[in-house]
């Protein structure tokens, strides 16, 4: 919704990535899509692009996804024999069991609690899940987006609240202070707010995520000052208001760009 | 154009190899399950052969 | 030498697609011997449980 309203800049930039998709440039593509919105036609194609689903390659394009196609029916026939899922699990549930399985992870029975980076898995999941249609292409880019997250990103992830802290202090040093007493710095919902800039992190920078978490707390500072408890603060952001969603991310990307130059030298 | 080509495979191969790993795990499952099953199939043969054998010394 | 690096990617996959396949006969295999297991099993339970209904009856 974001990329339709703030709108495709220029007949320019739809051509420019017209021709990266034809040419096959992946580090191009990547430096695209983090300084610029990408179309919602190409979103889908360019995310499994940069994801490594298919090649760049328009001509195996076909071939390959075939694989990945009986790949996915492959898992899901399994888990239905060793009774994990039945028609009526959940589409996100699914995938978790597909992943799992695939990672080596699936539990020894199906009873077994859910461990955190499984809601991770799920919250991403049921994200992806309201963009993309097919079920199969779904899975495979939340499946590819967590391997992601968890091999390129995992230092970056750690960093996250230690990175907040310090562009937070000094974007609103009053603010900061405030969160800290109340001890509500490190129970900040940051999974709800990845859904808001999956093309950046796709593309390679998740410190953008940082910067959305500042605009959050920056644009709903009034309501969260005058709340005095970590619990009351989690509870209003994890039920933020959600119609200016829009505005709050490309103010984040422009403080950004502000805090760090160019988004392409700057992962 | 030799550089493409040579990517274009990787990319295929690394497709397929993607899709025979998984067979493997789906094996790695399966006999697990085996396992399990057959355990659970034992400790039920057992608990009955003890009720049984219960049934005929109260007898 | 454009033609050798596609014979070869051929080859490449051809070689990972058997593999594959041989796998997936084994999974197969493991298939059938689950829901086997898993038959017998609900046989079992099934067998325990018109027991005990017929204890009790007789009680």
């Amino acid at each position: 919704v974001y990329y339709e309203k703030v709108g495709f800049r220029g007949v320019e930039e739809k051509k420019s990535l017209e021709i990266l998709l034809k040419d096959d440039h992946i580090e191009k593509l990547c430096t695209f899509s983090q300084r610029f919105p990408l179309p919602s036609m190409y979103r889908i194609l360019v995310w499994k692009v940069l994801l490594g689903i298919i090649p760049p390659h328009h001509e195996s394009h076909a071939l390959v996804m075939k694989y990945r196609k009986e790949q996915y029916w492959d898992i899901h026939h399994a888990l239905r024999v060793i009774r994990f899922i039945n028609d009526s699990t959940p589409q996100v549930d699914v995938f978790l069991r597909i992943h799992q399985l695939e990672s080596g992870k699936l539990p020894r029975n199906i009873a077994f609690p859910l461990e955190p980076e499984d809601e991770v898995f799920l919250a991403i999941a049921k994200a992806m899940e309201e963009m993309v249609e097919d079920p199969i292409e779904c899975y495979w880019l939340v499946s590819c987006f967590v391997n992601q997250l968890n091999s390129k990103h995992k230092d970056s992830l750690q960093q996250l609240p230690k990175m907040l802290e310090q562009y937070l202090n000094i974007e609103d040093n009053r603010l900061l202070m405030h969160l800290k007493t109340c001890a509500a710095m490190s129970k900040l919902p940051y999974d709800l707010w990845f859904k808001k800039v999956w093309d950046k992190v796709i593309s390679g920078s998740c410190k953008i995520l940082v910067f959305v978490a500042v605009e959050i707390l920056l644009t709903f500072k009034m309501k969260i000052i005058a709340l005095n408890s970590a619990e009351k603060i989690t509870q209003f952001l994890e039920n933020i208001p959600q119609d200016n969603t829009d505005a709050i991310v490309s103010k984040a990307v422009d403080l950004w760009r502000t805090h760090c130059g160019t988004p392409a030298h700057s992962t | 154009y030799l550089e493409d080509v040579k990517i274009q495979a990787r990319g295929q191969l690394q497709a397929v190899e993607s899709r025979y790993k998984a067979q493997k795990k789906i094996t790695q499952a399966f006999e697990l399950e085996i396992l399990d099953l057959f355990g659970r199939l034992e400790k039920s043969s057992l608990l009955k052969k003890l009720e049984d054998d219960k049934t005929e010394a109260a007898e």
